[in-house]
C-alpha cells in the first residue's frame, strides 16, 4: 500500500444526504462502449433506464452504437419469465448481429430490487454462448454518474490475464500502446529504445481516458524512462493488459476507488496513491510522485510544468480572484477546484456526490495545500449535497461562476449566475500538460460569454417575483 | 425482456411529471433512485425553462431501502409544501420504485396532514401504461381531484359564460410544438369570438380548474392527452367535446364546423362560412399552394409517414388528400389506440403500420424508397443513412421542435408551416438530386487547393495514426498547425510527439 | 468583359420592374427583345404570385431593329392603357435595348397624348447601375413624380396626422422575406401607438404617394431600397427619416429609440423603455436564448457572413454583439455602398470583404474554414461542397425565401426567427461531426440487405453502362424492376436492350 | 430533297405577331453542355443574359458547370475595348481552368447590336489558342428558346469531318454509339452483328436527345436492320460524326430547321422529311418513312405501336374527350398536339414562337390527317401569339388543358384553368416508343392533382374583382 495516509485534517466536510441531481451511472455506457472498441454493452433495466439513455445520448442513439437495452417488462419484474432464457435469447440476437469480444451486462436498480442474480447467470450464459460476458452493478441504489465507470472496471480487472499468454513476442501484439508507439520500426529501433526506459517494476494506468490522451500521457512517463505496461480498459476487450502481482498501478480519475481496491485486494498490486495529472499542477505532481516511487529523478517536469503555466497566461487574466462554485455532479471536483484555485480562483464549496477520502487523499492533501500556497481560504466539501440548500446559498454568495450539473445551469443564467455544465468536464480531454488548455477554455467560456453580453443589461431573464 | 435501442414513448412518470410541471404553483416529489429525475435536465435543456423544474427527487438509496422510504417521502413533501407553498404536491413513483409495492397512498395522507397545499398520488401503472397514456390520466385525475373538492365545497360555478366560450385541454410541457399550436388556437377562438375559459394543464392553476364547467364546449386538438378528461367532464357536467384536431386546411375547417355546430345548439347562431372561405382561399397560403405549379410537380410522389397519432394521422390526410402525395405508408406508435388511426387514415395511404420497434419501420423505409418521410427524429436518421429527406413531424421531442420563432401546426398558420416543411423536404432532397445529375458539388481543385497547404513534410505512420484519431471537422487544422510547427522547426517527419508538441505551442 | 458564373445581384431593369410591379394598378412596358422578359416568370414562380404580372414585352425582333421602335412601343403603351386602365405605365430599356440610344423620353411623350393614365420613362443606366440602384432610383423617380404633380395641382396635404404616423419605405416584390418584414413591423408600429400612413411600393396607390408628407417620419428598414426616396422627402418636406435596420435585439431597440426621439422632438410624450425591457427579457425569446446554454456552447465559433449590406451587416452585429461568435469575416457585394458596410461591421469582425466575385469569397470561406456560413444561396452551395453548414441570410432570392410560414427577419419575431436559424446552422454542423465521431450512419448490412434483390443475373456492360446513366436516386428502382422482368422471362444477361424492353413493360 | 411537297391545305395558319414570351434562346446551352460532354460554352452578352440564365439553371449553377458569361461592361458597349483582347483573355482562363475540347461562343442579341464580328474573331483566336472556337448566334432578335440549339447545331454541323480520318479500326471508336454497343464483345460477334444490318446508305440523326433516349432510337432502327452511322451533337466534340456528301439525315425535332438546311446545302446530304418520332404514332410514322426511303419492310412497327397504346390505356382514360390549349412556347407544339388528339384529346389553338412549314411538312400533314381519322376539328395554328389575346380566349372557351410557359401557370391555376408547362417538355424524355407514358405522365399530372383537389372546393383562388 502506497495509498498517502496523511489525511488532510483542515478541510470541512460536510454530508447533507440531501436530494441531489446527477446522470445516473449506467450513461457510462456513452463513453466505455467507444472506448472498448469490440464491447457491446447491455443495459438491463427498465423503460426508465432506456429513455435516460435516449435522452442523455442524444445522436450516439442514431449512430448504430454499440450498446442496447435489456428492457423489464410486466412478466420479467413479476418473475413470470426466466430471466436466464430472456437474457439468452437476446444475448444470442447481440451475437448473431454484432458478433462483439465481450458483452457487458449493465446491472440497474430495477435488477437490484427484484434481485437478479447476474452474476449467477453469467457464467452459464458464457460458457453457452462463446463470448465472455463481464458484469457491473451501475446501479443508481449504490452509486453516482462516473462511478458507473468504476463497477465495469473494477469488474473487467478481474479478467486481465495473469501470464504473458504464449511467447514474447505475441505480448508486443497484445499491447496496443507499444504498438503504436512501434509501429513500421525496425526490430532493432524498437529493441534500441527499450534501453531508453529506466529499470523499474511494471506499471498499469487505469481509467478510461480518450485514446488521444492515453497516447500524451504513455509519452510523458516515456520521457521520464518509465514504460507503461498497459491500460484497463484497452482499446479492445481482447487486449487487456497483463496484470501480475506486485505490478503498480495508478488511477487516472477520482472516481475510481472501486477498481482501485479490486486491483490491491485481488490482483495484488500496489497502488500508487498520487494527485491525479489533471491541470499542470497535478500532471507534475502525479509524475514526480511515480518516479520517487520507482527511484527516478523527474528531469525537467518543473520546467515543462512553467512553461504550460505560461503558455496559459491569456486565460489566467479572465479567472483569476474570481470565485467557483461546484454544485457537484461527476467526482472530479476536487482536482477541478485544486487546479482552478491554483489558477488564482477562490472556492467556497465543492459539492461531490461520494467522497473516498483514502483513494482521493493525496488529491485532498494537495488542496489543502494548493490553498495555503494560493493563500486562499479552504472549500467547504460537501458530500450528497442538497440541491435546494446549494440554491440559496448560491443565491446568497453570488459566486462568479458555478459548476453544476444540466437541470440548473438554465435557471441560474436566467438568475444572472454564470454556470458551466459539469458534464462537459466527463467528457473533455483534460488529463496531462497538453490539455490544461481544454480545461480553462471550458471553465472561461461562460465568463467570457457573459462578459461580452454584459453591455446589453440583459442579466435577469426572470420577473422579480419568480426570481427565488 | 425486449431489446430496445430506440423507444417513441417515455416511461409513465415522465408523463404524469409532464401534467403536474405544466401546471403553476404545483409540485412534484419523485420517489426515486439516482438519476431517475433526468425529467428535470430535459425541461431545462430541451424548452430551455428559464425557472428551476418543480420536481423534486425523494432519493432512494440502499440506506433508505433499508430502512423503508415512508419517513424520506413524508418528509420531502412536508419540506417542499413548507418551502414552496404549491397549492398541490403529486407524488409519483417510478418504474423501478414502482415494484417495491409500498403503499405511496398512505404515505401522502400522511403528508397531507401536515401540509398546507393538497397532496396527491399520481395513480398510474408504471409497467402497463406509457408517457402519453399516464399523461392523460394524471390530467384526468388532477382535474377530477378539483372539480370533486368544488363540488364537496359547494364551489362549483353555476351555468355557462355570457359568451361562446371554450377549454382548451392537453396543452402541456415538453409537448410537440405545443407552445405555439396553444398561441394560434387563442388566436383562431379570438378570431371566432369565442371566450378562452381556461386552457390546461400549460401555465394553468389548479384552483381555477372549478371554473371549467362554465364553457360551452371542450376543444381536444391532441388524440393523446386530454380525451380522459373531456370524457370525464362530458359524463359528470354534460359539456361537449370537439376532438377534431385543427391541423390541415381541411380539418381545420371541419373542426371550426364542429364548434359551429356544438355552439349554436347551445342557442349562439353563429355562420363561420365566411370565414372559412375566406381563410382557406385567402388569408392561409395553403389551399394557393396546393393549386399552384409548385405543388403540381409533388403530385403523385410518394412518402412515409410515422409519428404519434395526433401527427400523424393529420400528415397523412394532408398529404393525400389536400397535396396529392402518394402516401405508401402511415405509421403510428401508439399501438394502445391502433383502431383509431387505422379508422382515421386507411382511406389515405396504401398501408398502416402500427408498431412500437423501430427497426421494423426502419425495413419498411428502406424497402418502399419514398421520395420523403415525415416521421419523428428516428425516422429522420433513418432518411439520414438511405439519403431520403425527413420532415420531423412528431416526438419523442427534441431541441429542435422548440424553435423560437412561431411554428405552430395547428391552425392556418400551422397549415402553411406544415407545407413549408412538405415542400422544402421533397425539394431539398430534389436539390440533392439535381445537384448528382449536373455533376455538382465534386469537390474541384481550384478550391481544395487553397485548402491544403503545400508541404514536403513526412508524416511517420504513428503521427498519422494520431492524426487520423482528430475528428474530420477540425483535422485539416491540426494538420496544418502541426506541419507549421515543424517546418518553422525544421523537423522533417511529423511523429505522434511532434503533434502533441505542436498542440501544446500551437493550442489547438 | 468579365467571366461571370453568378451574379449577386441582377441588372438594372429588374429593379425597376420590382418597383413598378409592387405598386397597385402600376402596368410596365419593356422595350426588349424576346426572353428579356422573365421577371414575370420570377414574379410568377419564385413568389408564387396568384396574378398576371403587370409588365408587357414590347418585343424588339430583326423587323422592329429594321424599322425602328417607336411606333410599336408608343402603340403597345396605348394599348395596354386601354386594355387595363392603369395609373401609370413605366417604360424600360433593358441593357440590351438601351444601346440602341433611342430617344425613350419621346416615345412616352408621344404615348402619354393618347393615354389616360400617367407615362413615364424609368431614368437608370442600365450599365451603371445594378437591380438594387435602379430599384432605389425608380422608387424615387415616381415619388418625386407624383408629389410634384400634386404640389403642381395644389393637392397636397396639409400638416401632420394627429397621432404619431410613418411611411413604411422600401418593401417590395422579390424582395428578400419582405412580406414578413412588412407585417412585422406594421405590428411593432402598432404596439407603439404609431398609425402607418403608407407603405410603398409593395401595395401602394400611387394616387397616395401624395398622403405622404402627412407622416411625422420616414421608416427606411433596408439599406438598398427607399433611402433616395427618403432623402428626398427629407429635403422636400423636412421629413426625418429613421434609417437603423430594426433587425436583432440590440438594433430593433435602437431603431425604436430613435422613433421615440423623433417623434418627440414633434411634440409627442412617448416612453418606449418599458416596451423595450419587456419585449427583449420577456416576450422575444432572443435574449434569453443568449444568455441560456445552447448558445453558451456556440461562444467563440466562428463564421463568415455575406449578403447585401442590409442583411449582412445586422447578420455580423447579431452573431458578434449579441451571441458571442467570432466574425472572421464579414462581406458584402453591395460595392458601390462599401464604405457604408464598412462603418457598420468592422468593430465586430476580424476583416470586411467587398466583392461581386463569388469565387474570391469561396476561396475565402475555405481558406478560414469556419463553423458556419450566414450568406447568399451561393453561398450555401459553397458550404455544401466543403461541408459547412449555410443560413441562406439574403437575396439574390431563390423560392426558398417565399416560405408560406410566417418568417420575419426584423423585429421581435425576427430576431427570434435569426436566432432559430443560427442556432440551427451551427448545430446541424455539429451534428453531423457528431455521426462522424460516432461513426453513425454508415449503411449496416440490416438494413441494405432490404434493398437490393438477391440475385444471379448477370448484366453485360453495355447494360450496366445504361444502368449507370439513370440518377442514383432512381436507379436501384430500375435495376430490381429490371431484373423481375429479366428472371420472369428467363433472360439470363441484361443487356440495354433488355433494360428498355422492362421499361416499356413496366413502364418505369 | 426529300421533304414532303404536299402542303397541307386545309389548317388554318394565322400569325398575330403579338407580344409573347418564351425563353431566351441561349438557354439552350442548358442542355447542350450537359450533352457535349468535352465543351464549354461562353455566353457572350449583358447582365441581363446572365441573370437570366442564372434564374433559369437553377441549381445547375452550382454544379460548376461547363458554361459561363462573358459579361459586356460599358467600356465593351462604347467599343472602348478591344473585342479580340477581350475574349482571348476569358479563353485563356477558361483553357487553365477547364481545358475543354471546344468552346462554343453564343453570340447574343447585344453582340448582334453592337455588331460585334465573332464570326471574324473566331478563327484567329481558335489558331492561337490552339482549341476549336464555334460560333452560334442564339440570339432573341431571330430566334425563340429551343432554336438556341438549332443554330449550335447548324454551326456544328459544319465541324464534322468529311472522311474518316485514319484507319477504319479507329472509326469505330470515334463512335461512341457503336462503341457502346459493342463493347465487351469479340471482334468476331461484332462483325457477325454487322451482317444483321441491312444494306443502305449512310444515315445520321440530328437533334440534341439525352443519352438513353439516343439508345433506344438506335436500338429501335437497329431491330429494323438500319444502322445509325452517327449522331449530331456527339457525347464529346472529339467524336463529332463523318458526314459525307450523300448521306441521308434525319432530324428529330421540330425546331431544327437551319441545321437541316446546313446539313442539306453546305453538307450535301439528303433530309428524309419525316413526322417527328414523338408518341407512337409519331415513331412508327418516322420509323416507316426511314424505311421508305431505304426500301426497307417496317416489319413489327405496327404491331409495337398497337402494344404500346394498349399499355398507355390508364393515362387515355384521363384525357379522352378533354381539350388542350397551346399557348406556344417551344415549337414542340405540334408534334404535341397531333400525339394529343390521337390520344383523344382536341385541340381549339396551337401556338408557336416560328413556324417553318417545309421542315414541319410532314408533321403538319400528319397533324391533319390524325385530325380527320379522331374525327375532331383541326386546330388553328397561331404564329407568334399575342399573349394578352390569347388569355381572353383562354377565359372564353375554357380548355381542360392549357400548354403554357411559366410566366402564365400560376395566374391561369388561381382562376381554375388547369395548366401544364411547356419547358418540362423540353427537358422530358419523350421520343420513341418507350416513352409515350413518359409525356402522358406529364400531361395527366395536373389533371390527376386538379381532380383529386376538385371535392375541397378551392377552384377560384383569385377574389372576383381580380379574377382576370
Amino acid at each position: 500500500m502506497t495509498l498517502a495516509d496523511t489525511q488532510p485534517s483542515a478541510l470541512n466536510f460536510e454530508c447533507e444526504t440531501g436530494n441531489y441531481h446527477t446522470f445516473c451511472p449506467i450513461s457510462c455506457v456513452a463513453w466505455l462502449y467507444q472506448k472498448i472498441e469490440d464491447s457491446f454493452f447491455l443495459v438491463i433495466g427498465t423503460k426508465t433506464c432506456g429513455y435516460f439513455l435516449q435522452n442523455a445520448m442524444g445522436v450516439m442513439i442514431f449512430a448504430e452504437p454499440r450498446y442496447a437495452m435489456a428492457e423489464l417488462e410486466e412478466g420479467d419484474i413479476s418473475a413470470q419469465l426466466n430471466d436466464y432464457g430472456e437474457l439468452k435469447r437476446l444475448c444470442e440476437q447481440i451475437k448473431r448481429d454484432r458478433n462483439p469480444s465481450v458483452i457487458v451486462w449493465i446491472g440497474t436498480c430495477t435488477t437490484e430490487i427484484i434481485k437478479m442474480d447476474l452474476e449467477g447467470l453469467a457464467p452459464n450464459l458464457e460458457a453457452e454462448l462463446g463470448i465472455p460476458i463481464v458484469v457491473a452493478r451501475a446501479n443508481g441504489l449504490d452509486y453516482a454518474f462516473t462511478q458507473g465507470e468504476d463497477t465495469v472496471l473494477a469488474a473487467m480487472a478481474q479478467r486481465c490475464p495473469t501470464k504473458t499468454p504464449v511467447a514474447e513476442a505475441e505480448k508486443e501484439e497484445r499491447n496496443s500502446i507499444s504498438k503504436l508507439l512501434n509501429f513500421g520500426r525496425k526490430k532493432e529501433d524498437v529493441l534500441a529504445e527499450q534501453s531508453e526506459y529506466k529499470d523499474h517494476p511494471p506499471l498499469v494506468l487505469f481509467g478510461s481516458l480518450p485514446d488521444p490522451v492515453v497516447t500524451q500521457l504513455t509519452l510523458e512517463l516515456k520521457k521520464l524512462g518509465i514504460k507503461v505496461s498497459g491500460w484497463l480498459p484497452s482499446k479492445r476487450y481482447t487486449e487487456l493488459p497483463v496484470i501480475e502481482e506486485g505490478y503498480y498501478v495508478s488511477g487516472m480519475n477520482p472516481f475510481l476507488s472501486r477498481t482501485a481496491t479490486t486491483l490491491m485486494r485481488r490482483r495484488k498490486t500496489k497502488l500508487i496513491g498520487a494527485p491525479f495529472p489533471i491541470g499542470p499542477d497535478g500532471t507534475r505532481a502525479w509524475l514526480e510522485k511515480i518516479c520517487s516511487v520507482f527511484n527516478i529523478e523527474p528531469t525537467g517536469v518543473a520546467e515543462r510544468e512553467a512553461k504550460i503555466w505560461e503558455s496559459l497566461e491569456d486565460y489566467l487574466q479572465i479567472i483569476r480572484g474570481k470565485s467557483v462554485f461546484f454544485m457537484g455532479d461527476n467526482l472530479l471536483e476536487i482536482s477541478l477546484a485544486r487546479f482552478l484555485i491554483r489558477c488564482g480562483m477562490t472556492c467556497p464549496e465543492i459539492g461531490i456526490p461520494y467522497m473516498d477520502k483514502r483513494y482521493q487523499g493525496a488529491e485532498l492533501a494537495f488542496l489543502e495545500k494548493t490553498c495555503e500556497e494560493m493563500g486562499v481560504p479552504l472549500p467547504t466539501i460537501v458530500e450528497k449535497p442538497d440541491n435546494y440548500n446549494q440554491l440559496q446559498r448560491i443565491h446568497e454568495i453570488k459566486p462568479d461562476l458555478v459548476i453544476t450539473g444540466m437541470a440548473h445551469a438554465n435557471p441560474l443564467e436566467a438568475r444572472g449566475i454564470t454556470t458551466k455544465w459539469s458534464v462537459e468536464f466527463t467528457f473533455a480531454q483534460m488529463h496531462g500538460f497538453g490539455n490544461a488548455r481544454d480545461i480553462l477554455e471550458l471553465v472561461t467560456r461562460p465568463l467570457r460569454r457573459n462578459d461580452a453580453l454584459k453591455g446589453l443589461g440583459w442579466e435577469k431573464l426572470v420577473r422579480e417575483e419568480a426570481n427565488h | 425482456m425486449k431489446l430496445a435501442y430506440w423507444m417513441y414513448a417515455g416511461p409513465a412518470h415522465i408523463g404524469t411529471l409532464r401534467i403536474a410541471s405544466s401546471f403553476k404553483n404545483v409540485h412534484a416529489i419523485m420517489h426515486a433512485p439516482l438519476g431517475d429525475d433526468y425529467f428535470n435536465v430535459m425541461r431545462s435543456m430541451l424548452e430551455r425553462e428559464r425557472n428551476y423544474t418543480p420536481v423534486t427527487a425523494s432519493v432512494v438509496d440502499r440506506n433508505v431501502l433499508a430502512r423503508g422510504s415512508q419517513e424520506k417521502v413524508v418528509d420531502n413533501i412536508v419540506r417542499k409544501d413548507r418551502e414552496e407553498h404549491p397549492d398541490l404536491i403529486v407524488l409519483t413513483p417510478t418504474c423501478t420504485s414502482s415494484i417495491l409495492q409500498e403503499d405511496l397512498k398512505n404515505f401522502c395522507d400522511r403528508a397531507q396532514i401536515d401540509s398546507k397545499g393538497d397532496v396527491m398520488l399520481a395513480d398510474v401503472n408504471h409497467y402497463r401504461y406509457n408517457e402519453l397514456q399516464a399523461a392523460d390520466r394524471s390530467l384526468h385525475q388532477i382535474v377530477q381531484f378539483y372539480l370533486e373538492k368544488a363540488r364537496k365545497k359547494g364551489e362549483l360555478p353555476e351555468g355557462k359564460t355570457e359568451k361562446p366560450s371554450v377549454n382548451i385541454i392537453g396543452m402541456t410541457t415538453l409537448g410537440f410544438h405545443n407552445n405555439h399550436d396553444c398561441t394560434e388556437l387563442k388566436r383562431l377562438m379570438a378570431d371566432l369570438g369565442i371566450e378562452v375559459n381556461t386552457v390546461i394543464p400549460e401555465d394553468a392553476s389548479v384552483n381555477d380548474l372549478k371554473l371549467m364547467p362554465r364553457a360551452w364546449f371542450n376543444l381536444v386538438p391532441y388524440r393523446e392527452i386530454g380525451v380522459m378528461t373531456a370524457d370525464y367532464l362530458e359524463r359528470e357536467f354534460a359539456m361537449p367535446c370537439v376532438d377534431i384536431t385543427p391541423m390541415g386546411i381541411v380539418d381545420t375547417a371541419r373542426c371550426i364546423r364542429k364548434i359551429q355546430a356544438v355552439i349554436n345548439a347551445q342557442g349562439a347562431t353563429v355562420d363561420y362560412e365566411p370565414f372559412i372561405d375566406e381563410q382557406t382561399r385567402f388569408v392561409s397560403q395553403a389551399a394557393w399552394f396546393s393549386r399552384s405549379i409548385d405543388c403540381q410537380n409533388l403530385t403523385g410522389k410518394k412518402a412515409v409517414v410515422f409519428g404519434d397519432n395526433t401527427h400523424a394521422a393529420a400528415l397523412t390526410k394532408i398529404l393525400s388528400r389536400e397535396m396529392g402525395i402518394h402516401v405508401l405508408l402511415a405509421g403510428t406508435y401508439c399501438k394502445y389506440d391502433a383502431e383509431w388511426f387505422t379508422n382515421e387514415v386507411s382511406d389515405y395511404c396504401d398501408r398502416v403500420l402500427i408498431s412500437e420497434d423501430n427497426a421494423e419501420i426502419a425495413d419498411a423505409i428502406a424497402q418502399l424508397e419514398p421520395a420523403a418521410i415525415f416521421g419523428t427524429q428516428m425516422e429522420r436518421h433513418i432518411g439520414k443513412r438511405l439519403n431520403i429527406p425527413c420532415g420531423v413531424i412528431a416526438a419523442p421531442i427534441h431541441i429542435q421542435n422548440f424553435p423560437l420563432g412561431y411554428k405552430p401546426f395547428m391552425g392556418y398558420e400551422g397549415s402553411n408551416q406544415l407545407v413549408d416543411l412538405i415542400y422544402n423536404s421533397f425539394t431539398l432532397g430534389m436539390e440533392d438530386h439535381l445537384l448528382e445529375i449536373f455533376g455538382g458539388h465534386d469537390t474541384k481543385e481550384g478550391i481544395t487547393k487553397t485548402m491544403s497547404a503545400e508541404s514536403n513534410l513526412g508524416w511517420s505512420r504513428d503521427g498519422l495514426a494520431e492524426l487520423n484519431k482528430i475528428p474530420g471537422f477540425v483535422r485539416g487544422k491540426v494538420k496544418r498547425n502541426t506541419e507549421k510547427f515543424a517546418r518553422d522547426r525544421n523537423i522533417a517527419e511529423i511523429t505522434a510527439e511532434v503533434l502533441y508538441a505542436a498542440k501544446e505551442a500551437v493550442g489547438v
